[in-house]
């Protein structure tokens, strides 16, 4: 089993905030990671320090061995790492479409773009309904429904996900945990953020557990009984 | 300590000046002069700090309040004073014309003023009979005696238009301290939050283009007495609306003082130090010098000075 | 002994080429009094850019009174003189120029104010020309400043009062294409002659577009830095047949000694011809030197004896006589009327001045 | 209290919401559902006076709200969330308050603010920067407490929940339950979440493109074939 | 009378041609940056004096001068490119004021190394008459810089809309976090539209070389007219700026023509202001989100 991801002592924060402590987790090749904890605890600071978003302070992310020190954003996403942001990180000002397009930008995912997007409006009709409305005025959900769409559009190797179920309606957050263990299936390598703990353990392969800005536990998707997590979600901080 | 500090501030201002100035009519009309500016880049800076609005076009209120209490005294014989006011007032007037224009936001008001500043100037050529069209207005009245100090001098025009700055930038401090100053911070970028509690926003920006627009027009209204001439090229010059930026943002636009700081300083820089070494290319030192500004400490003069006397850090607004 | 004169004119800013012109031909007056005086007398002028702006010119001026100039020669634009000079009055100090033209400034009376040019005399010349054409229709295209304004208003006026059928179309200094305005003269007015009042970018784009357009006119007439070697040399196939105020023919054809050594001096100061600017400046300057001379030997210049010595001034310049009036204005001031022919400007009008035939009906194109 | 007639609202070619018509009582607390898209937010626009509809009444306590201008709506006292926070600029947590004070209920009470940075677990944030410093949950409660700061008599909150993690999810709904008894509000509350609904809302309209479908106890809507079909698929209660 | 109209309708759309030329270039980075280059007046200017330079000293058609202006004017936009990226803080109205001092520079500059004389082109060809129908008068220059202008333009459009690169350009404004996270290079990208605006900027000045004059205050005056031109167009909308320069332009032609020149400018104000009360954002403005 190869390590896609491996996060070694991981600090990153928000200019003299600090808010990741010396984070150190991996995720394996084909296998679906979980992440969950509370509110604030750093999971979507940690998401955006792999991908470059925010600048490293200290320890090191590595990406089927190779170090991300000093890589930018945009090389690591040609080389098929990719974040599927929350609803928000859309183009407002642009069209659906052009939205979906912009996630065929990375050069080896252009080819694709025609298979790729009928693929995405198979999954959301929605989106096809609205292929020329500009992103900015869609409802929350269906902002949420096309970060994920634009993701799939890049055709990751290692995919991010943050919080994919935030807002939508409960028929297309079942839609969404379908597409996603289908994505497991396909051996799709996925570092997934979640608050829907029940529903996420379901394609866990492995789980951890973060609170402020530490990963307190980390277990194997089967070991993890859903109650001890949540009493751990509460303990205090220990270590802080 | 801060008020004897304050209190020598005003003393040097309203005394000293004149004092050490009076025999060198050109020095302190360069004062004059730059205070002119002071002014309006207090009214400037009111608008877009506390309004959040850019101006390209305060030429226009600068225009009309000193057309305003120009013709006023000239046709009418007001006197001087009330005229002033007046001239005040008729910019406040011509900015409610300018009221669709609140619904614009960024370049696209800052433009819309432009276009009003021009249709005004356009106004005020073609209509030569009250305001003597291209070739303008000669021989304004000046200044009165009062007291036995004659204000249509060089002494007189300094004492007034230092208090009009200062008076102008108490107003604003007063404002940027009331409710009403928190609300318009709170509007930036969030104007639809704002609103949704109780916020009437538009009436509040109203509010702050009305008193912009009355400030930039007493310190129009002052010019016109001052130099006792004016035209529509020259009261509606693009220079009354570059100039104060230039000083409000140079000297810090998110501060009181800076503005007048800023005015002082790349007025008298300019024309004292830059023009006599290089008497064609100074404006030149001018644009290196914003340049400078912004890419050094983009906050401001002030706010720079600030940080190196105190070492801490000021906030926004 | 020495005489420190001083100079505030437009060197940046709108009016920048113009105050330039009449900069170098004050540099060429001074240089030439201090040869003629070389021994005796020196002068130097100390000059400061209004920047086209009224209150910075009036900052100049006190400026260069506080410096203890004995005089003020030079300003550029009625707008801007107006101001200047009522600064100069007030501290008593003599004020000459050739910059403004409008009647307003010499309407003021002042003692300490005196111009070599007005409006009139450039109203006199084209009308002398359009008059000499035996036009019947005039179109007048001007722009929508003062002194032109003023100066178009005079020549309708005038025209007008000659049973000559005279239309005005006013327009905008920002104007850059021409041709609806041309076009509407061409196929509305069908004048005889499209007299032109503006500057240097109006000329060009107003013959340009005419160019394009060819209306049926028989001449294209203008005031200004329009018949100037510049502008033969700038646009040599828009200038063709257009006539223009021009002093003197180009190349110039000096036949006093005054000319020809003005005309040495600034080839060898700017390495250029004159042009009608820099004979301006030079004239009310070298007027302004000789009054000062004058005022020293009689022991009144201390005492405020210039603006009189000045008023004495009766003399034969490169423009013709120049005498003074109460108000300081110059009655004698006529321009002369040239016309580009092949690369050279030729004197047509008036007839006592003129140095070659004037081409008519002939146009640019 | 608040009532809606045959309310439309037109995007270009879109209909965002066809003929909704329906009142709530004072006091009354009313959950609204329904897929994405199906016009939820557009709604609380309408009735907050952010948008103005294409067609259709609504009255606020026998008043009609249309030509009201958002702002005197808020003074009337409907007091709304956004479903993305939207923290008021440059100012802190506690100057969001009292902008909402001053200008929405016309009263200066530091006591009352206090109160509802306590009510809302926001008294150690209360001189943060509003738009830098807060975490998710933070954000969602400054929304409620800005609506609550301006003296509402009716609450509409748009999904303050959404994104919470399970425990804060229900620390959570107990303040919104506690402050709407304590000031006895009408509330209006968007959520996908079908449990904090039931828990807190006697009362769950359901709304599919743009039209109501379902109107009644949260059992028996969530039992509704099309609703089920529409909305909530496989999850159930 | 209808051959006067006829030539107003004609005169207004190859002004509006020049005028868009110009504005082009400031929109586009004013859409991709949201930043307002007051120093594109005076890029394009700089273009037309090196023209200006290569004719009156080497006899070289404007035309040919095109490669030359080209490396200066993406030389001196590079150097503005680098100072503007400099900025942290308060990005909107410092860049304004950034730019705006480095257009006081330039026009310095070319006061300094140019003088303020103004200038055209000397070749004669420019200057001939078009004629279509015997109604309709133009100058070979004007429908040069039409037709070329316009070719740029619609390649700029069709760049900007459907090749990668330019969606890549609007995605970067429109998010700036979100487009690095599809894999977009963001200091490449503007670097390219800064040099497609240079591009632009140079064409658009040997265009008024050869139709218009050229004198050192004209770069702030094109830079006003160009900005005036992408609000009215809206955010960044190239066929917009097309649009909203020949409405201006046609609606000055006309005003002349019908009421007088001295109006042409009010005419244009007007217009532009009833557009913007009418649609705030412009004419092709993007509409953004109200409230979610
Ligand atoms: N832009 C920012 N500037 C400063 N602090 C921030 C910023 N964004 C987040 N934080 C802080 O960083 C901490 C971690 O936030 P983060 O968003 O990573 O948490 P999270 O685990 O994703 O939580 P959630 O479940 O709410 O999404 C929080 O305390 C938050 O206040
Ligand atoms: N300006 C607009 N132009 C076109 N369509 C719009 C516009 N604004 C909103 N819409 C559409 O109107 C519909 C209703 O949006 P609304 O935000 O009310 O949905 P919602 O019910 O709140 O959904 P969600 O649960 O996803 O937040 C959506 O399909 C949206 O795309
Ligand atoms: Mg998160
Ligand atoms: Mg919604």
């Amino acid at each position: 089993m190869t390590t896609a991801l491996d996060v070694q002592s991981l600090r990153a924060g928000y200019g003299a905030i600090n808010v990741l402590w010396d984070v150190s987790l991996t995720a394996p090749t084909g296998k679906t990671t979980v992440i969950v904890g509370p509110n604030g605890a750093g999971k979507t600071t940690l998401l955006r320090a792999i991908m470059g978003l925010i600048p490293i302070t200290g320890g090191d992310v590595r990406v089927n061995g190779r170090s991300l020190t000093g890589a930018r954003t945009w090389d690591s996403v040609a080389d098929g790492l990719v974040m599927i942001p929350e609803g928000r990180m859309i183009f407002p000002d642009m069209s659906v479409d052009d939205n979906l397009m912009m996630g065929a930008f990375p050069r080896a995912c252009r080819a694709g773009w025609k298979r790729n997007k009928a693929m995405v409006f198979d999954l959301f009709p929605r989106l096809a309904e609205r292929r020329d409305q500009i992103a900015g005025t869609l409802s929350g959900g269906e902002a949420q429904m096309l970060a994920i769409g634009r993701g799939l559009m890049e055709q990751p190797r290692v995919c991010l996900i943050d919080e994919p179920s935030l807002g939508l309606a409960p028929v297309v957050v079942d839609e969404i945990f379908r597409i996603l263990a289908k994505l497991r299936a396909e051996g799709l390598t996925i570092v997934l953020v979640e608050q829907n703990t029940s529903r996420a353990l379901k394609i866990a392969d492995h789980v951890h557990l973060m609170r402020s800005g530490r990963v307190v536990l980390s277990e194997p998707g089967e070991a993890v009984d859903l109650e001890r997590l949540h009493a751990l979600y509460f303990a205090h901080d220990d270590a802080a | 300590m801060r008020h004897i500090l304050l209190l020598a501030a005003l003393v040097v201002a309203y005394a000293g000046v004149p004092l050490l100035f009076g025999g060198t009519p050109y020095i302190l009309g360069l004062i004059v002069a730059a205070l002119t500016i002071a002014g309006i880049a207090v009214a400037w800076a009111l608008l877009g700090n506390l309004g959040g609005m850019v101006s390209f076009g305060h030429a226009a209120f600068f225009g009309v309040g000193s057309y305003g209490s120009a013709v006023l005294s000239m046709k009418l014989g007001v006197p001087v004073f009330p005229a002033v006011l007046l001239g005040g007032l008729a910019a406040a007037l011509a900015s409610v014309a300018m009221l669709p224009a609140l619904r614009l936001r960024g370049p696209y008001f800052a433009l819309a003023i432009l276009a009003y500043a021009h249709i005004f100037q356009i106004l005020a050529t073609e209509m030569t009979p009250i305001t003597g069209g291209a070739g303008g207005l000669l021989s304004i009245p000046r200044f009165p005696v009062l007291f036995g100090l004659d204000l249509g001098g060089k002494t007189g025009g300094y004492v007034i238009i230092l208090t009009i700055v200062l008076l102008s930038a108490l107003a604003y401090d007063a404002v940027r301290r009331s409710a009403w100053g928190l609300a318009l911070k709170a509007m930036h970028d969030t104007e639809v939050a704002t609103r949704v509690v109780g916020v009437p926003s538009t009436h509040l920006k109203a509010a702050m283009l009305a008193l912009s627009a009355f400030i930039t027009g007493v310190v129009g209204a002052f010019n016109a007495h001052f130099i006792s001439f004016l035209e529509p090229d020259y009261a509606f010059s693009s220079t009354w609306t570059v100039l104060p930026i230039a000083a409000a943002i140079f000297g810090g636009y998110r501060t009181v003082w800076g503005p007048v700081l800023g005015a002082l300083a790349i007025y008298l820089l300019d024309q004292l130090l830059f023009k006599p070494i290089l008497p064609h290319g100074h404006q030149m030192v001018l644009g290196v010098l914003l340049c400078a500004m912004i890419l050094l400490s983009p906050g401001g003069l002030l706010p720079a000075l600030r940080r190196r006397s105190t070492g801490e850090r000021h906030a926004h607004a | 002994k020495d005489f420190l004169l001083g100079s505030e004119l437009p060197l940046t800013g709108n009016l920048a080429r113009v105050g330039q012109g009449m900069h170098e031909g004050i540099a060429v007056a001074i240089d030439m009094a201090n040869k003629a005086h070389a021994g005796t007398h020196s002068f130097k002028v100390s000059t400061i850019d209004d920047e086209t702006s009224p209150a910075k010119a009036v900052a100049a001026v006190e400026k260069l009174i506080g410096e203890g100039v004995v005089a003020l020669t030079g300003g550029y634009g009625s707008n801007i003189i107006g101001p200047a000079s009522e600064a100069a009055q007030k501290a008593g100090v003599v004020y000459i120029t050739s910059g403004g033209v409008t009647p307003d400034l010499t309407g003021r009376g002042y003692k300490t104010f005196f111009r070599i040019n007005n409006t009139d005399g450039y109203a006199l010349a084209m009308i002398g020309l359009v008059q000499q054409m035996a036009a019947k229709k005039v179109s007048v295209v001007y722009l929508n400043k003062e002194a032109t304004s003023n100066l178009a208003k005079q020549v309708k006026e005038t025209l007008g009062a000659k049973g000559v059928a005279v239309t005005m179309h006013e327009f905008d200094g920002s104007t850059s294409d021409f041709k609806p305005l041309v076009n509407k003269v061409k196929l509305q007015d069908r004048p005889d002659v499209i007299a032109m009042v503006g500057y240097e970018n109006d000329y060009v784009g107003i013959l340009r577009a005419a160019k394009v357009l060819k209306p049926d006119v028989k001449a294209m007439v203008g005031v200004w830095s329009l018949a100037t070697a510049q502008m033969a040399k700038e646009f040599p196939d828009l200038m063709e047949n257009v006539h223009g105020t021009s002093m003197l023919p180009f190349p110039v054809e000096f036949t006093q000694p005054e000319a020809l050594e003005f005309a040495a001096t600034y080839k060898k100061l700017f390495n250029k011809e004159p042009d009608y600017l820099g004979q301006f400046g030079y004239v009310q300057t070298r007027l302004l030197i000789d009054a000062i001379l004058r005022a020293d030997a009689a022991g009144t210049l201390a005492s405020g004896g210039l603006p009189d010595e000045l008023r004495k001034t009766d003399a034969q310049t490169l423009i013709g006589r120049v005498t003074f009036d109460a108000k300081g204005d110059n009655p004698h001031f006529t321009h002369r009327m040239g016309q580009h022919q092949g690369g050279k400007v030729v004197l047509v009008w008036p007839k006592e001045a003129a140095n070659g035939a004037m081409r008519f009906p002939a146009t640019p194109w | 209290m608040l009532t809606l007639d045959g309310v439309q609202v037109n995007f270009g070619g879109v209909q965002a919401l066809k003929n909704a018509s329906f009142a709530v009582a004072e006091g009354e607390s009313v959950g609204l559902v329904g897929p994405n898209g199906a016009g939820k937010t557009t709604l609380f626009n309408v009735i907050s006076g952010v948008i103005r509809p294409t067609g259709g009444r609504l009255t606020f306590r026998g008043q009609s709200l249309l030509g009201l201008p958002d702002w005197k709506r808020a003074r009337l006292g409907i007091g709304r969330s956004f479903q993305i926070p939207r923290p008021l600029g440059h100012c802190t947590v506690r100057e969001n308050l009292i902008v909402a004070q001053r200008f929405g209920a016309g009263i200066n009470d530091p006591k009352r603010i206090d109160e509802i940075l306590d009510l809302l677990g926001l008294r150690d944030k209360a001189d943060a920067d509003a738009t830098g410093a807060l975490a998710l949950t933070e954000h969602k409660a400054l929304e409620v407490g800005k609506a609550l700061a301006t003296n509402p008599s009716l609450l509409l909150l748009d999904e303050v929940l959404a994104g919470l993690e399970t425990n804060s999810k229900r620390a959570f709904m107990e303040r919104l339950g506690a402050v709407r008894d304590r000031y006895r509000l009408a509330l209006v509350i968007i959520e996908h979440d079908l449990p904090t609904i039931a828990a807190l809302c006697p009362r769950v309209l359901v709304l599919n493109f743009g039209q109501i479908i379902a109107d009644g106890a949260p059992d028996a809507v969530f039992r509704n074939p099309e609703v089920i079909r529409s909305y909530t698929g496989e999850t159930t209660l | 009378m209808i051959e006067l109209t006829l030539q107003a309708l004609f005169s207004g759309l190859l002004a509006g041609g020049y005028y868009a030329t110009v504005a082009v270039g400031l929109a586009l980075v004013f859409g991709t940056m949201r930043i307002i280059n007051l120093a594109h007046g005076e890029l394009v200017l700089l273009s037309a004096y090196i023209a200006y330079a290569a004719e009156s000293r080497y006899g070289l058609n404007p035309v040919m001068a095109i490669p030359l202006a080209l490396l200066v004017v993406g030389t001196v936009s590079m150097i503005v490119y680098a100072l503007l990226s400099r900025i942290r803080q308060d990005r909107e109205i410092n860049s304004l004021i950034l730019t705006f001092g480095i257009g006081i520079i330039m026009t310095n500059g070319i006061l300094t190394i140019w003088a303020a004389d103004i200038h055209s082109t000397t070749n004669p060809w420019f200057q001939d008459s078009l004629v279509i129908a015997d109604t309709l008068f133009a100058m070979n220059a004007e429908i040069v810089a039409f037709v070329g202008g316009l070719a740029l333009m619609a390649a700029v459009y069709w760049w900007l809309n459907h090749s990668w690169q330019g969606r890549a350009v609007r995605a970067l404004s429109s998010n700036r976090n979100a487009a690095t996270l599809m894999g977009v290079n963001p200091r490449q990208t503007e670097i390219l539209s800064f040099l497609i605006a240079a591009l632009l900027a140079t064409f658009a000045g040997v265009a008024i070389y050869t139709g218009k004059t050229v004198f050192p205050a004209l770069g702030h005056v094109l830079t006003v007219k160009a900005f005036i031109i992408t609000v009215l167009a809206g955010m960044g909308s190239i066929h917009g700026v097309l649009i909203g320069a020949v409405m201006i332009g046609i609606i000055e032609s006309l005003t002349v023509t019908y009421l007088s020149a001295s109006l042409q400018e009010l005419a244009g104000m007007l217009l532009f202001l009833v557009v913007l009360f009418v649609s705030p954002s412009g004419l092709f403005g993007g509409r953004r989100a109200l409230a979610r």
